[in-house]
């Protein structure tokens, strides 16, 4: 295989969107078209990542090209740019390619009569182009860069809207918690450099392999992963930074479909999965203890939450703790496996809620929902099979997935005797398929029927999209089934996903690792014979119980919401305080209110209070003095009367000196500031 | 009397120069602010000259203390410019009036 | 030698003790005519340092210059018979005690050094040598100061001079 | 004899001649042809574009000048000077072309022959602070630099904020001038001498050591200090920035630190330093707390310069106090006292040059559209002025310090040169003062482009001229975002007589 030839192709791709992007833009002016040309260049983008795909399929988890050049060359010291393709970046890269093509479709109808037309488009594509490069960089620092980039593009896109507040809002939340994380990535990032002097992931994998180690600990081996990790934290919304997501549903419904459902949220765990070779096994359970906790938390709170949007943000926020738990416990494969699956079903399930909102005139809230199936059949047809799919039932390529994280669960347990990841999978399951199949009932089939049929009577019609919206959907749809991912529907473990992916190889070293991946030495493979056991012991027992949680999930819902053999309103005056914590999703929102906006406050008044008082404060107080000293040869009764006004007059001076800021505009005091800074600098220095 | 040393001429350098500085923090006027900056440069002559004189150093010093003097008249002349000007526009030569820039 | 020390502590005290007027004084027109004192007391001392040209330049561009240009000031800005030319002060502690501080610390330093211990009497240095020096070896300073003089005078013009609107 | 070389020494400044003979016939025009305007521009332009070519093809040539009876140079052409000249007759170009923007006030076009000459003059005092090698050479050539600007900072004479700022920055620059010069009398006392090489040879020699040396470098560094805007000697920056006429700030936040800068290096090099590097560090003549001086009025300037900018309200102020954080991170990058590190600051100083010139511009031109420098003003400016709003977010991302603009280049190069000298709490802490420079960069850019307006923006438009200004800025920030080669070889160059 022409290894040039493939190369510019994936250049081709890398860059695609980002012409479509400028030529958007540049033809905004003149036509009111100018979107057809990103949507010409997303074309291309697919092309090219499919043709990747298609050649390099049959060797999938041998191929590694990469291609780099000097970018900063220092003496000792040069940093690289460079694409590096493997079996997880050509894969993902026809992933995205494929779903923001169908997103862009999707939004021509959707965002239809938009003022911001055109430059909606130009923003997808500047989003696509930060995310391809994410992708199939080989390196940290070019995918810090495009890290901050996707960051930059998705607060444009969740404030496309701004001028609702709301939507702004939500823009600043997310860009403001994605620097949290961004924040511990770079030092991550940093610590890297000092480490092994690279940012290239092969260079920093042969150092660890040639026995480098941050400060030659273990414990900073574990403090880099997780500094790393913050920035999955950041992008895939993880526990606690989780709250930005759910209100990033402020954005257009197809933004929220590509960026946080499929890709950019899926940013994280991917560079979860590339770091994995560095991660050692407390930074893994720490992995996944945030993910259990990610994948719990928001899994209670969806089952409350009546904006369609919002369930299926928090139903994203659950996924994707899945994923990055399963990743915690050693199994990057099947995390990377539900991370390709969810991205086509969760996609859809936004492209379909956008749908239904769209032919709800912009409705979201689910209790003006109900009966819809017969007015929109399509978007029915799609959006259960949506379900189906995230609830895990067979035949479905969630099935397979989920599945396959479950089975890892269970085989961490085993081996290591810590069954609780075990049961939060199963939870999440349970969980997942109750609220999926409530949305799915109230919306689709029973709930406020009458409610539907009174606003069509009043002459508002409830309508199918136009086959533009549709056809993404169907065709998103029939990529939730099993037979694009494997052709046995029982085990994706044996379809050409799972088997281009190359299995877990740490380069970490072995006191440092899982137990059942120590005495793998530094073979590519990483798991012990035990694991392989274990893996097949449990196989079948862990679908048994995926498929009983699914099916007990479905059948609440079925009970609740499709017999409405339970009245919801009596339960949760039953469990009010419960249900108002879970309504309320953990007052999150709330406790970051207090802390982080009230701590800025505070610090940033702190600031101001010590801005004014040093010197200023000073200056008052001279100038107070002074008075004072002048005032002196002032009779004493004097003294006496006035004591009392000049203690107060003293006490609102000494407010004052508080508030006051230090450029006071008097020049002769700046002067003075000069001699006392000669003075204390002199002071300072002169001490040795 | 004690004989007359360097030192002697040093203090009465010091004392020019901080009483100079004094002016210019404390006097409000803006002419006796330039007048402190007189008095702070002839402070810095008088070290020139001294040294030059106790230290044997030649002409180098007195070549400063020159150059220091021209120095001197040319920033006066400029000084006394913006003084005016700052008199027409504020109606005022005090120099702790003209602060409307600041915080 | 005492005849040094008495004619050296007389411009000591005329040079101090004016430029002490010169600062504290509430009147502006008597801070000019002390400031005309310190620059008659410093030419002392310049004499006494044999630094007669110094001295000599000292007062033909202090007093005859400089101090006619800040007598100007005076006159122009100040308005001279209806407020008497008083001036008041501000920042009086904050700039009494830093300055304070400054002069104890320099005197300090200066006096607990060990310089120059030399009290005999000292060669002055003949006007040739500085004209040498200035014109001679730094030839190049010397043309500095009159471009500098030019942007002086340009500048003083541009801003002192009145607009017409 | 002696005369003879010395005037042929003279001849060899040819930069500085030209620049002297451009301000002569400026001056000439503007007596003789009432001021012709566009004779006065083409005529300062060229004169500056000649000067341009001169240094750039003495830019890796040195030459000794004015060797005196004792045997050392009074002014040395060379390398890390003639960057600082090249640095300040661009931004001096610029400024005139900036100039003929600027619609202020109407009186300041009439007088525009003053400006210039003056502006001349300020660029010929950087010439002298850039390559004398005697104190009181280099504090004659600070002097023409300071006495035209406070002339120059009050050239908007019918606005009282500019008379204001010309006084603050005369009574401050005064204040420290006359330290600065008493200090130079002390260290003159100490060696006999005010030539740097002997200054430094007496130094290294070790027979000097003690407070009173450590109090002239301290009256000296308050000199530098102020033309540099340096903590704890910047106040006045942010009323004298505010108050000049914009082109002027332009042009004093970029020339008048290098004048600081440049005689700051050249005293660190030549002065307080061995001549040379023994391995990768400097080693200072003699023992001074070198590294604590400058780590804490850098870690100040910078902490100090963002903490305030936040809450800054008028753009040209808010400037003026990021301006401070500037020379904080310039000044860590000479704290790391490595080859590194000289590196580092001559390249962040070029590209600051495009991004602080850059960013005032845009502030004119917005400024001659909407009459108002209040950021509460700039709402809305990100729909009607697109052009000028997208620029002016290059520059302050570059400011910033954030890829792909030239800014992140020079922070990079400067944070890494203090990794190498094992700086990391100051690394830290300049990394820290970046997050906090960005929340008040953003916020502009909030205004610019999120906040509504008010009210209605009245018939703003872009014109051509302030565009392709703004494009000829802007697009190297970008492009020395990425491609940067060029400069640091041209830093490196600049140094070649120093570095290892």
């Amino acid at each position: 295989m022409n290894s040039e030839f493939l190369s510019t192709i994936a250049i081709i791709a890398l860059f695609a969107p980002l012409a479509g992007f400028v030529s958007t833009l540049l033809l905004k002016k003149w036509t009111k078209n100018a979107h057809y040309a990103e949507m010409f260049f997303i074309g291309v983008n697919v092309v090219a990542a499919g043709t990747l795909l298609v050649m390099t399929a049959g060797d999938l988890h041998t191929l590694h090209i990469i291609s780099s050049f000097n970018w900063i060359q220092f003496p000792g010291i040069t940093f690289e740019l460079g694409f590096q393709f493997d079996s997880l970046s050509i894969i993902l890269l026809f992933g995205v390619a494929l779903i923001s093509f169908l997103v862009h479709t999707f939004s021509l109808q959707y965002m239809h009569g938009d003022k911001r037309y055109s430059r909606y488009f130009a923003y997808l594509g500047i989003f696509t182009f930060s995310m391809n490069g994410i992708v199939i960089t080989n390196n940290l620092l070019m995918m810090y860069i495009f890290w901050e980039l996707v960051g930059l593009s998705s607060y444009l896109l969740i404030g496309f809207w701004f001028e609702k507040t709301s939507a702004s809002d939500a823009a600043k939340k997310a860009f403001i918690a994605n620097r949290f994380g961004d924040f511990g990535m770079l030092a991550g990032i940093l610590l890297v450099f000092v480490t092994f002097g690279t940012f290239s992931f092969d260079g920093i994998k042969e150092g660890l392999l040639s026995g480098i180690l941050p400060f030659n600990s273990g414990f900073w081996l574990s403090v880099m992963g997780v500094l790393l990790f913050c920035g999955a934290i950041g992008k895939s919304a993880q526990f606690p930074l989780h709250v930005w997501l759910p209100d990033a549903m402020e954005g257009p419904t197809p933004v929220s479909a590509l960026i946080h459902a499929a890709t950019m949220v899926a940013a994280g765990v991917y560079m979860v999965i590339k770091i994995y070779f560095l991660l050692s096994a407390d930074a893994l359970l720490v992995i996944a203890i945030i993910g259990a906790l990610s994948a719990l938390i928001p899994a209670t709170i969806a089952f409350t939450q009546y904006d369609i949007k919002k369930v299926l943000a928090y139903s994203t926020l659950s996924q994707l703790g899945l994923m990055v738990m399963a990743i915690g416990l050693g199994a990057f494969g099947n995390a990377f496996f539900h991370l390709m699956t969810h991205a086509f079903f969760k996609a859809g399930l936004f492209l379909a809620a956008g749908s239904v909102i769209y032919g709800m005139h912009h409705e979201q809230d689910i209790r003006h929902m109900g009966g819809l199936k017969k007015y929109m059949p399509k978007t029915f047809l799609a959006f259960a099979i949506y379900t189906l799919a995230i609830s895990g039932v067979p035949l479905t390529s969630g099935f397979m997935s989920k599945d396959a994280i479950l089975n890892a669960t269970m085989i961490y347990g085993s081996l290591t005797g810590n069954w609780i990841f075990a049961v939060v999978g199963f939870g999440v399951t349970f969980l997942t398929a109750f609220y999926m199949f409530r949305l799915l009932f109230r919306v689709f089939i029973k709930g406020n029927i009458t409610g539907v049929e009174h606003h069509i009577s009043h002459g508002h019609k409830v309508h199918e999209s136009p086959n533009v919206m549709v056809v993404p959907l169907l065709v998103l749809a029939a990529l939730s089934l099993f037979p694009f991912f494997s052709f046995n529907p029982l085990s994706g473990e044996n379809g050409w996903l799972m088997k281009g992916m190359n299995f877990a190889s740490s380069a970490v070293p072995d006191g440092l690792r899982y137990t059942f991946m120590a005495l793998a030495g530094t073979s590519v493979t990483g798991y012990t014979e035990s694991y392989f056991e274990a893996s097949h012991h449990y196989h079948y027992i862990a679908m048994a119980l995926s498929l009983l949680c699914a099916l007990g999930g479905f059948g609440l819902a079925y009970t609740v919401y499709f017999k409405e053999k339970v009245n919801t309103e009596t339960y949760k005056a039953k469990f009010r305080p419960v249900y108002t914590f879970l309504y309320n999703k953990w007052y999150f929102d709330e406790l970051y209110e207090v802390i982080i906006v009230k701590f800025t406050l505070l610090t940033s008044r702190v600031l101001f209070w010590f801005d004014a008082t040093v010197v200023d404060g000073l200056v008052n107080l001279t100038a107070f003095l002074t008075r004072k000293v002048s005032d002196l040869g002032g009779l004493f009764d004097k003294y006496v009367v006035d004591g009392f006004v000049n203690f107060t007059a003293m006490f609102t001076g000494l407010i004052g000196l508080f508030m006051r800021k230090l450029q006071t505009g008097k020049i002769q005091t700046y002067v003075a500031f000069i001699v006392v800074s000669i003075v204390l600098l002199f002071f300072f220095y002169a001490r040795q | 009397m004690t004989e007359i040393t360097l030192y002697h001429f040093l203090v009465i350098s010091s004392l020019l120069f901080s009483l100079g500085l004094y002016a210019m923090i404390t006097r409000r006027n803006s002419i006796l602010i330039l007048m402190g900056v007189e008095l702070m440069l002839n402070a810095a002559n008088i070290n020139f000259v001294a040294f030059s004189h106790f230290g044997n150093f030649g002409a180098s010093g007195h070549l400063s203390a020159l150059v220091i003097i021209v120095l001197a008249a040319a920033e006066a002349a400029i000084a006394l410019a913006i003084v005016l000007n700052i008199y027409r526009t504020f109606n005022t030569v005090n120099a702790d009036e003209a602060d409307k820039l600041k915080e | 030698m005492t005849y040094y020390s008495l004619v050296f502590w007389l411009f000591a005290l005329i040079t101090v003790g004016s430029a002490f007027i010169v600062v504290m004084s509430k009147n502006l027109i008597y801070s000019v005519f002390s400031l005309l004192l310190t620059f008659f007391g410093v030419a002392g001392l310049y004499v006494l340092l044999s630094a007669d040209f110094i001295a000599i330049v000292q007062l033909i561009v202090y007093v005859g210059g400089i101090l006619i240009v800040l007598i100007f000031g005076v006159m122009l800005t100040g308005s001279v018979l209806t407020e008497g030319l008083k001036t008041n002060v501000t920042n009086m502690l904050l700039g009494s005690v830093a300055t304070g501080a400054l002069a104890g610390l320099l005197i300090l330093l200066f006096t607990n050094n060990n310089l120059y211990p030399n009290t005999q009497v000292l060669t002055p240095v003949p006007l040739k040598d500085i004209s040498r020096l200035f014109i001679v070896d730094y030839l190049v300073l010397f043309e500095l100061l009159g471009v500098l003089l030019l942007a002086a005078l340009i500048g003083a013009a541009s801003i002192g001079r009145k607009e017409k609107v | 004899m002696e005369l003879t070389q010395n005037l042929h020494d003279l001849l060899s400044l040819r930069a500085e001649l030209v620049l002297t003979a451009v301000i002569l016939l400026l001056l000439g025009i503007e007596l003789f042809s009432k001021g012709n305007k566009t004779l006065l521009r083409v005529v300062s332009l060229t004169g500056i574009g000649v000067v341009l070519i001169l240094l750039f093809g003495e830019s890796s040539t040195a030459q000794k000048l004015f060797i005196g009876s004792n045997g050392v140079p009074l002014m040395i052409i060379e390398p890390l000077g003639t960057f600082a000249k090249i640095i300040a007759s661009i931004s001096a170009l610029f400024t005139i072309l900036f100039m003929g923007i600027n619609r202020e006030d109407s009186t300041m076009v009439r007088r525009e022959g003053e400006f210039m000459v003056l502006l001349l003059c300020t660029v010929l005092g950087v010439f002298f602070l850039s390559s004398s090698y005697d104190l009181i050479l280099l504090y004659t050539g600070f002097e023409l630099l300071s006495i035209s600007s406070y002339a120059l900072a009050g050239y908007n004479k019918r606005s009282s904020q500019s008379s204001e700022a010309s006084l603050k920055y005369l009574v401050y620059g005064a204040a420290s001038s006359a330290i600065m010069i008493y200090g130079i009398s002390i260290l003159y006392g100490l060696t006999g001498t005010t030539n740097i090489f002997i200054i430094q040879a007496i130094l290294g020699s070790g027979a000097l050591s003690g407070a009173l040396l450590l109090m002239a470098i301290v009256f000296l560094l308050a000199g530098i200090a102020f033309k540099i805007s340096a903590f704890p000697f910047h106040f006045w920056t942010p009323d004298v920035y505010e108050g000049a006429p914009t082109h002027f700030t332009a042009y004093l936040s970029v020339a008048s630190k290098i004048g600081g800068f440049i005689l700051l290096l050249r005293l660190i090099l030549d002065l307080f330093f061995r001549k040379g590097f023994n391995s990768e560090i400097l080693q200072p003549v003699s023992d001074l707390p070198w590294n604590d001086i400058l780590i804490f009025i850098s870690i100040g300037s910078m902490t100090i310069g963002n903490l305030v900018a936040l809450w800054q309200k008028n753009i040209k102020r808010l400037l003026a106090y990021s301006s401070i954080a500037h020379a904080g991170y310039l000044l860590a990058g000479i704290a790391a006292l490595n080859s590194t590190g000289l590196v580092a600051v001559l390249v962040y100083f070029a590209f600051y040059l495009l991004m602080n010139m850059g960013a005032f511009l845009v502030v004119i031109l917005i400024k001659n559209e909407i009459h108002s420098e209040m950021l509460e003003d700039y709402n809305g400016i990100g729909s009607k002025l697109p052009l000028y709003a997208i620029a002016l977010s290059i520059f302050l991302v570059s400011l910033t310090g954030l890829p792909p603009t030239a800014g992140f280049i020079g922070k990079f190069y400067i944070l890494m040169a203090l990794v190498n000298a094992d700086l990391v709490l100051l690394a830290f802490f300049l990394f820290l003062n970046s997050v906090i420079s960005l929340y008040y960069y953003v916020r502009v850019m909030k205004h610019l482009f999120i906040s509504k307006p008010e009210k209605e923006l009245g018939e703003a438009k872009q014109n051509v001229y302030g565009g392709v200004l703004t494009l000829v800025l802007a697009v190297p920030t970008i492009i020395f975002g990425i491609f940067f080669t060029p400069i640091l070889r041209l830093a490196e160059a600049a140094l070649k007589f120093y570095l290892p």
